[in-house]
């Protein structure tokens, strides 16, 4: 009967996407439009797969800031962020919000891969095993950091353009590292090639988590 | 009902360097009912939530302590209720499903009955269905009640209990307000005189010396 | 909560210390030229200048070719994209960085490790960033 | 500081900044007042007396701003503060002065102004970093939140820091001293392959830029100590 309370804070977030649609819809209108600017400015030209190893994330990047970033504002918006800390404490809140976010941007960045290979053709990625192994630790991180991140900026005032500024220089090192692992799986790299890059993706996951746990509370309670 | 207290002491609260109230102490025990007046803009609604540890004050210290055990005031959800013109409902969510979410969030577990019964004291029964951005601001008020209420709190903390009430509103609010001092123990803010008559003893934050 | 945080310091602790063994093992993967040309992607391959084969730059093409060998003393043409890298000269090593293709290498890069005693610049970034 | 000390310092900083442009570099040095020509690079090696200790104060001047930051949110004094943004602000310069004294560097001994070597990437990092830093202040109006979310910001941004260190060298191998596959080592500063001279005065200059900046934080924090009981009295 009793589950763990950071499990319902999860539910809630999902059952209220389902309802109001606030990430969904931005998420998915930002997904394809980025995709068919990509498409366009590529044309027949033939494009190195490093490049488009990049601009695979830069896509991921800029529709997880624009679906992510309203984690917390929804809340603050319609105050029912009080009501929240009313009922749990900060960690579960924070726990709960952040698997909410790995969840939306897993499902995303998955979406926007199999859209990515299926829309350039020049895009051909050889060892499977490291893409999507990329894709899953890749997305964990970007939640994991922008979870904290959405935390600060829903009390700021200056909302929208703030989110991209601040989580870039903090993202750089986990995006820089997803696009070589990206470019080792269109290479065709053994898995253990890759295995240092994942090494690098799991270690600042863990610390990005860990560090959140511990600040969340100073920006949750007012 | 176990005996418990609320300590407060010397609590502080200040927005930049503009202070709003300072060394404000109380206790409040089993049985009690204690009310916070005072001008608007003196920090009764501020000093609620600081109470229910929804917001750090400057200085000074807010204990809980029930049946001599301290508990941290991070984990007090399961026994308080707040009802606050600051504390909002998940609009997007019928009034049955809030309060079911409600329960979750704060880990304790209710029954059906539970639910319908305090749907149905406050008259919004019929109205469980539909989502709470339907709501007139009178039901969200009473919405609010049985949410605060669900768990049978110890302590309740009621702030403008009577806000956007009709007259069969808040007779049933005096009648809670009642039944809560003498099960457990009220604190609640107000200026309407007549309210104050539920309060064993009462603070105002106006002619409180700040220094 | 000052359990916590001292889990929270640990956990970060350890996970930056697993991030960086991969750091402490050398990563810069360098090749030789024999095993350049089995493999079909971008590497780099240490070496040095052969000081005493003909060296050209083709202005028409903007390319520079020149001879190295790797350091198992096997000989190549490397054809970079480019100038003439700086302090070519007086490399005690020089580092290509490109794909083998038809019987030479096309570089797109090719770094030179001057004598670094005494050498100016520093990094005390490094050392704390 | 008392005056003495603070005469002393600025020359202590006069003499390092003649030195270090004025000290004549020959084939081979015959006293300590000559130093070593060094092949490839000439006089554009003065820079490291200048360039390095920027970059040293910048860096320093990030973790004391983190540092600050941690204890506001442990106080919630509004002072912890005042030393965060005070430090993070000269940190901003110092870390522009690396940038540009390193870029000028660049163009002369590798030809270009910037290309991205890993060291050029960590500290145009640095710099985005702070811009993001003071982008957040700019955009909280309360000062209580500001000082939180600014601390937690860098808090959050320190932690990501040593990742550069592992991730740069992997994406690129890079010419700056220091960098991996450097088989030389890890160049002048680290293994201090430098004349003993040359040793001398870079300390010197090392010290006395960290002084310098000290000097300047604690003039910021006493005059935003002022500004800040200007505006309460009005």
């Amino acid at each position: 009967m009793v589950t763990p309370i950071p499990y319902q804070v999860f539910v809630k977030e999902v059952a209220s996407e389902f309802r109001t649609r606030y990430a969904l819809n931005a998420l998915l209108m930002f997904v394809v439009t980025t995709l068919t600017m990509v498409v366009f400015s590529l044309g027949d030209n033939t494009v190195p797969y490093e490049i488009l190893s990049g601009m695979l994330w830069i896509v991921i990047f800029f529709s997880a800031m624009s679906g992510l970033s309203r984690t917390f504002v929804t809340e603050e918006e319609r105050g029912t962020s009080l009501t929240l800390r009313l009922l749990t404490s900060a960690t579960n809140v924070y726990i709960g919000k952040f698997l909410y976010n790995v969840v939306l941007i897993l499902a995303m960045s998955v979406f926007i891969a199999f859209a990515y290979r299926l829309i350039i053709d020049d895009f051909v990625v050889r060892s499977s095993s490291i893409f999507w192994t990329t894709i899953v630790l890749g997305g964990i991180g970007l939640a994991a950091a922008s979870t904290i991140l959405a935390a600060i900026i829903a009390k700021a005032n200056t909302k929208g353009t703030l989110f991209p500024v601040l989580a870039f220089p903090v993202l750089l090192p986990l995006l820089l590292t997803c696009i070589r692992a990206t470019v080792l799986s269109v290479e065709g790299a053994f898995f253990s090639e890759a295995f240092k890059d994942f090494q690098i993706l799991v270690s600042f996951s863990v610390v990005m988590i860990a560090a959140s746990v511990i600040v969340f509370e100073y920006v949750w309670n007012d | 009902m176990t005996p418990f207290h609320l300590e407060v002491r010397n609590v502080r609260k200040s927005f930049g360097r503009k202070v709003l109230f300072d060394a404000v102490s109380f206790d409040v025990r089993l049985g009690e009912s204690f009310a916070v007046t005072g001008k608007n803009g003196s920090g009764k609604s501020t000093l609620m939530k600081i109470i229910c540890g929804v917001l750090t004050p400057n200085g000074g210290s807010v204990r809980y302590v029930v049946n001599d055990k301290e508990i941290p005031l991070s984990h007090v959800a399961p026994h308080i209720g707040l009802v606050s013109p600051y504390l909002n409902m998940y609009e997007e969510f019928t009034g049955e499903e809030n309060l079911r979410l409600f329960a979750k969030i704060r880990g304790i577990g209710v029954r059906q009955d539970d639910i319908h019964g305090l749907l149905q004291r406050f008259g919004i029964f019929e109205h469980r269905n539909k989502e709470a951005r339907f709501y007139s601001s009178g039901m969200k008020q009473r919405l609010k009640y049985c949410a605060a209420l669900l768990h049978r709190p110890a302590l309740l903390f009621l702030d403008e209990p009577t806000a956007n009430l009709d007259d069969i509103g808040i007779a049933v609010v005096r009648e809670v307000m009642r039944e809560q001092r003498q099960r457990a123990a009220l604190v609640f803010a107000t200026n309407e005189s007549e309210d104050l008559s539920f309060a064993d003893r009462v603070l105002d934050l106006s002619r409180l010396k700040i220094g | 909560m000052n359990g916590k945080m001292i889990a929270g310091i640990v956990i970060i602790l350890a996970a930056l210390v697993f991030g960086a063994m991969t750091f402490i093992e050398s990563n810069v993967e360098y090749m030789d030229f024999a095993k350049a040309e089995r493999v079909n992607k971008k590497v780099q391959v240490k070496g040095r200048w052969v000081s005493d084969r003909e060296t050209q730059f083709n202005a028409t093409t903007s390319q520079f070719v020149f001879y190295m060998v790797d350091d198992n003393d096997k000989e190549m043409r490397v054809v970079l994209d480019g100038g003439k890298p700086n302090n070519f000269e007086i490399a005690t090593e020089i580092v290509a960085k490109g794909r083998f293709k038809d019987g030479y290498f096309h570089a797109n890069e090719v770094l030179t490790k001057c004598p670094s005693k005494y050498e100016g610049d520093g990094s005390a970034v490094q050392k704390s960033l | 500081m008392k005056t003495a000390l603070k005469s002393l310092l600025v020359l202590w900083l006069t003499a390092v900044i003649i030195a270090g442009i004025a000290v004549p570099m020959v084939k081979s040095p015959s006293g300590p007042l000559e130093f070593p020509v060094i092949p490839g690079l000439e006089e554009k090696a003065r820079n490291i007396f200048f360039h390095v200790p920027m970059a040293w104060t910048s860096v320093l001047a990030f973790f004391m701003a983190l540092y600050s930051g941690v204890r506001y949110l442990r106080s919630k004094d509004q002072d912890h503060d005042l030393r965060s943004v005070s430090a993070a602000g000269l940190g901003m310069m110092f870390c522009i002065l690396a940038t540009v004294t390193g870029s000028v560097w660049a163009k002369f001994n590798w030809g270009s102004f910037w290309n991205w070597d890993p060291r050029e990437t960590s500290i145009f990092i640095l710099l985005l970093i702070y811009g993001a830093y003071f982008v957040l202040r700019s955009a909280v109006e309360d000062e209580e939140k500001r000082a939180t979310l600014s601390a937690v910001y860098s808090i959050i941004a320190g932690v990501t820091v040593p990742f550069f260190v592992f991730v740069m060298p992997r994406i690129m191998s890079g010419l700056h001293p220091g960098s991996l596959g450097d088989e030389q080592g890890s160049g002048p500063v680290v293994q201090m392959n430098m004349a003993p001279n040359m040793l001398v005065l870079f300390f010197a200059s090392l010290a006395g830029f960290t002084l310098l900046y000290l000097w300047m934080l604690s003039l910021r924090v006493r005059t935003a100590r002022l500004e800040a009981v200007t505006n309460t009295i009005e």
